[in-house]
């Protein structure tokens, strides 16, 4: 059981994501919304690279030799990096936004000028 | 000879006809000749620049250009009237809010589990 | 957004040495120790953002500007792309291949498993972290850099 | 010489990538010292792209797949482990190269002369190469976690150029709401993955599909994988961010915006074809006597979506009053019929009862021939009318058609281009998308008469939706406000004239693309063992 509480958190947290997205207004909450999906997803990712008395995946020479996957390490790292570029994008975007609606409300946003 | 005619003609068979665009483009060559000796027949009459080629409204007087071109909004009045109840609801699926859009994603994918991760 | 108190504007100055160091190292050990080349550039970033906001970006703004980040930028991704690139010359004309391990062109960086902390392993992977760190420490600070100043100018109005 | 080729066929999957990105991150460069040399450098790019494109295409349709590992020699460490990133290109990866460099090689020439007004125009050549790099990278890539990371490199570059028109707020909103779409959809995706991997621990597609069994996670990975990839493909009723993101981007970049949505159903095709092909054929569910087959599971889902898809885009398109918007919604349809083959095609699948291999009718294999023709059909149609839409607003600043009129007398280029492309998108003969629409109807039909019915009438919806373009935007009298405008600049002439000619071409000898072209693709996409084979 307690092995699943990782499991459970990155479930709770892909779907706190998710309402945020869809029932908030404000355009940071929505980015920070997707932030919280994405550090589910990341949290998956490290918890299937979990094993038990697992060191990190560093070679010392001695000691044990029973280290965590390293593959989903580096799959976090480019999901992390990935991430970054696209909230940097998002916050640019939302500062042209407030520029030319005066507004972060996600419902005034968008129409067309004519 | 019957067979090699039909690898010619045959370009693209479907299963239960064939389509050559040659052919096509033969046909519709002679109906565009068909046509031209058609116009040949017509009254010699005409004249460019005369008051007959102006536009009949009626009698009225014809309207600035602006005014006599045809909007695109008005165009296929009809079908969109005759829709109206349909197009309603397609305004209201189309709101432009970016989280209505995750909310059909969202709807879809647990609509798709529920076929295929429960059947 | 204008700089904060001289208190503040000290205590940056003297932390940014320090995290900048922290940052380099990270960098250059990528190879040995967890890390690498986005962890320490996105540390030495930050430092650099910690700088931006102590002391104001119109200040910053006078400094450093965004079009010689950008070129930097360049720089790090050209460096990474190009030792991709250079596997398809050297050795066994893979690219992405690690030429500079097992060779004898240029031997210093030919003594993987020889010694654990040594820097000079791993053939590429260093000159690789480099190339990333470098993108980083620039992509991001321009990233910071230009929407400070981009929220100047809205304030300002 | 012949070694160089040589050479340069081995490593084409890779420099295929590659060049576009070392081209990038030159442009900025090379913009400091002129810009004549930097659109003439990135056109040098994207042609040396194509003409890889063209060598690695030819090799694959005649030899078969060509897989590349990065960093080393052998997909296998120890014989076991499949841990190397690899490109694997078979029939269907080297037929979606083929439309992406032909969409890429229009867009760059063609943005020439119609970006030349803006400022910025670095970060616009460096996006765009990006963009197609990453376009290229998710169509031939063959492990899972490349797929998701070229992914999001074409969603990011394709946002930021979205938004490229900063000055126009609708511009920019579109932008956000196309990353907000994508990084959700991308997220799902990876969660998708990570599944996948905590299963089978790899991230290799062919060694995936080799060891796939179909658990209750593997369904829960179809499901997140076919609609994150059917999102970012637009497919209705997740289609909306298309019309404001095709409509209010730089028609330039909305032409290799069509490559990216269609290399997403190419993922689309790949998930559902070659990693869970093993399974097609497995009875899921017995309902009475009849066996309900996984195929035909999914063919009934698709072909829902895609009678959903055509439908509402057309009836949308119609309603329309802004140029690139109607072309948008118009091209949400075309989606809704290569959906809909395809859905015809695995519906037919079946076990052969004496060999035990899964076999496809005849009907299912015309579908399939019709819808892959008519993925390459669409991106130059719909491709070729955005140009056109893009040269009108370049000549006259509107995009509005009740502002437009009478434009026919001025620009005669563009005219004939955009009848070209309205024949085609409607399917009149003896323009391209006339045959690949006869084999769908003719296809569906054996499934079910409405379905092609409803394909036909939508059909002829659409030749309505583009009369009205026509009409409003080039007949009518010589309107006083568009007195002085000019034919559009040479550069864009010759990037929708390139489509044109394509698509002409297509149009007047199909049965030499689909015997060349399309069969090998057919089969390739069929052939999940190949694919497994490619690697193993």
């Amino acid at each position: 059981m307690i092995y699943n509480i990782p499991y459970i958190a990155v479930v709770g947290l892909i779907l706190i994501g998710l309402a945020a997205v869809i029932f908030k207004r404000n355009l940071i909450k929505i980015v920070i919304g997707i932030t919280i999906i994405e550090s589910g997803v990341n949290l998956f990712l490290i918890t299937l690279a979990f094993r038990e008395n697992s060191t990190a995946p560093i070679y010392h020479g001695t000691g044990s030799r029973l280290m965590s996957l390293p593959v989903p390490h580096a799959l976090t790292l480019t999901s992390i990096v990935i991430g970054v570029a696209v909230l940097a994008l998002m916050l640019t975007l939302i500062i042209h936004i407030y520029r030319h609606y005066k507004t972060l409300d996600v419902r005034k946003i968008g129409g067309d000028e004519e | 000879m019957i067979l090699i005619i039909d690898s010619i003609l045959k370009t693209l068979t479907t299963g239960s006809g064939f389509w050559n665009p040659l052919v096509w483009i033969f046909t519709i060559a002679i109906v565009l000749l068909l046509m031209y000796i058609l116009r040949g027949f017509g009254n010699k009459g005409y004249k460019e620049g005369t008051e007959q080629t102006k536009s009949f409204l009626s009698g009225n007087e014809e309207y600035e250009k602006e005014k006599m071109h045809v909007k695109a909004s008005n165009v296929y009045w009809g079908f969109l009237e005759t829709f109206r109840w349909l197009y309603k609801r397609f305004d209201k699926m189309h709101t432009g809010n970016v989280s209505d859009y995750v909310l059909w994603f969202v709807v879809i994918m647990g609509i798709l589990f529920l076929i295929i991760g429960v059947i | 957004m204008m700089g904060m108190s001289k208190i503040v504007k000290t205590i940056a100055s003297i932390a940014f040495p320090l995290s900048m160091i922290y940052g380099l190292y990270v960098i250059a050990h990528g190879h040995l120790t967890p890390g690498g080349g986005f962890q320490g550039g996105a540390i030495v970033a930050s430092a650099c953002a910690m700088i931006l906001v102590a002391f104001g970006s119109v200040w910053t703004m006078g400094k450093i500007k965004e079009k010689h980040l950008s070129v930097l930028e360049s720089l790090g991704a050209l460096g990474f792309i190009g030792l991709a690139f250079f596997g398809l010359i050297y050795g066994i004309n893979i690219f992405f291949n690690n030429f500079l391990v097992n060779q004898n062109v240029i031997p210093i960086f030919n003594e993987i498993g020889k010694g654990l902390a040594n820097i000079n392993t791993a053939g590429v992977l260093p000159l690789m972290n480099f190339a990333v760190g470098l993108k980083v420490i620039a992509g991001l600070f321009a990233i910071v850099l230009v929407m400070a100043y981009a929220t100047r100018l809205s304030e300002g109005k | 010489m012949s070694d160089i080729l040589n050479t340069l066929l081995y490593h084409s999957p890779a420099l295929i990538v590659a060049v576009p990105l070392l081209g990038a991150f030159l442009t900025p460069l090379i913009g400091k010292i002129n810009d004549k040399l930097r659109n003439i450098f990135a056109i040098v790019i994207v042609l040396i792209t194509s003409f890889l494109v063209y060598l690695l295409v030819s090799d694959v349709f005649s030899n078969g797949i060509r897989t590349y590992v990065f960093g080393g020699s052998s997909p296998l460490v120890n014989n076991s482990f499949a841990v190397r990133i690899l490109f694997e290109v078979d029939g269907l990866n080297a037929f979606m190269a083929i439309i992406a460099s032909i969409l890429a090689i229009a867009g760059v020439i063609y943005s020439w002369s119609f970006m030349k007004e803006n400022t910025g125009l670095d970060k616009y050549y460096t996006l765009i190469l990006l963009m197609i790099a990453g376009m290229f990278g998710m169509i031939l890539t063959g492990d899972m976690f490349n797929f998701f990371v070229f992914l999001e490199i074409t969603s990011i570059a394709s946002c930021a150029l979205i938004a490229f028109r900063t000055n126009q707020g609708s511009a920019v909103d579109a932008g956000f709401k196309y990353i907000v779409i994508s990084s959700i959809g991308a997220l799902f995706i990876l969660f998708a993955i990570g599944i996948l991997y905590s299963q089978y621990n790899a991230l290799n597609m062919a060694v995936i599909a080799n060891s796939i069994s179909y658990g209750f996670l593997d369904k829960i990975a179809l499901v997140l994988l076919i609609s994150g990839l059917a999102m970012k493909a637009g497919i209705v009723p997740m289609h909306m961010w298309l019309p404001d993101a095709y409509g209010r981007a730089p028609s330039s970049v909305t032409l290799i915006l069509i490559g990216t949505t269609q290399a997403s159903l190419y993922g689309v095709l790949r998930v559902i074809f070659s990693i869970y092909g093993k399974h097609l054929t497995l009875p899921v569910k017995t309902i009475g006597d009849t066996n309900l087959s996984l195929s035909a599971l999914i063919g009934i889902i698709l072909i829902s979506f895609a009678l959903l898809t055509i439908l509402i885009g057309v009836l949308m398109a119609l309603k329309q009053n802004d140029f690139k918007k109607m072309i948008a919604f118009a091209a949400v349809g075309e989606i809704g019929y290569m959906l809909l083959a395809f859905g015809a095609a695995i519906t037919s699948i079946s076990t052969d009862p004496l060999t035990g291999s899964t076999i496809l009718a005849t009907h299912g294999e015309v579908a399939l021939k019709g819808g892959i023709f008519h993925i390459i059909n669409d991106a130059l149609d719909v491709g070729l009318l955005f140009l056109v839409a893009g040269a009108i607003y370049y000549a006259t600043k509107h995009s509005s058609l009740n502002k437009l009129g009478g434009l026919a007398r001025n620009m005669k280029y563009t005219t004939i281009f955009f009848i070209i492309g309205l024949l085609a998108v409607a399917g009149i003969p003896p323009m391209n998308g006339y045959v690949s629409k006869l084999l769908i109807y003719q296809s569906t039909f054996q499934v079910n008469p409405i379905l092609s019915i409803i394909a036909i009438l939508c059909s002829i919806l659409l030749l309505a939706v583009f009369v009205k373009v026509f009409h409003s935007a080039f007949l009518g009298p010589k309107l006083p406000k568009f007195k002085d405008v000019k034919e559009v600049p040479k550069s864009m002439i010759l990037g929708m004239g390139i489509i044109a000619c394509i698509i002409i071409f297509f149009g007047l000898f199909p049965n030499l693309i689909l015997d060349n072209i399309i069969d090998p693709v057919a089969r390739a996409i069929f052939d999940y063992s190949a694919y497994i084979g490619g690697v193993l």
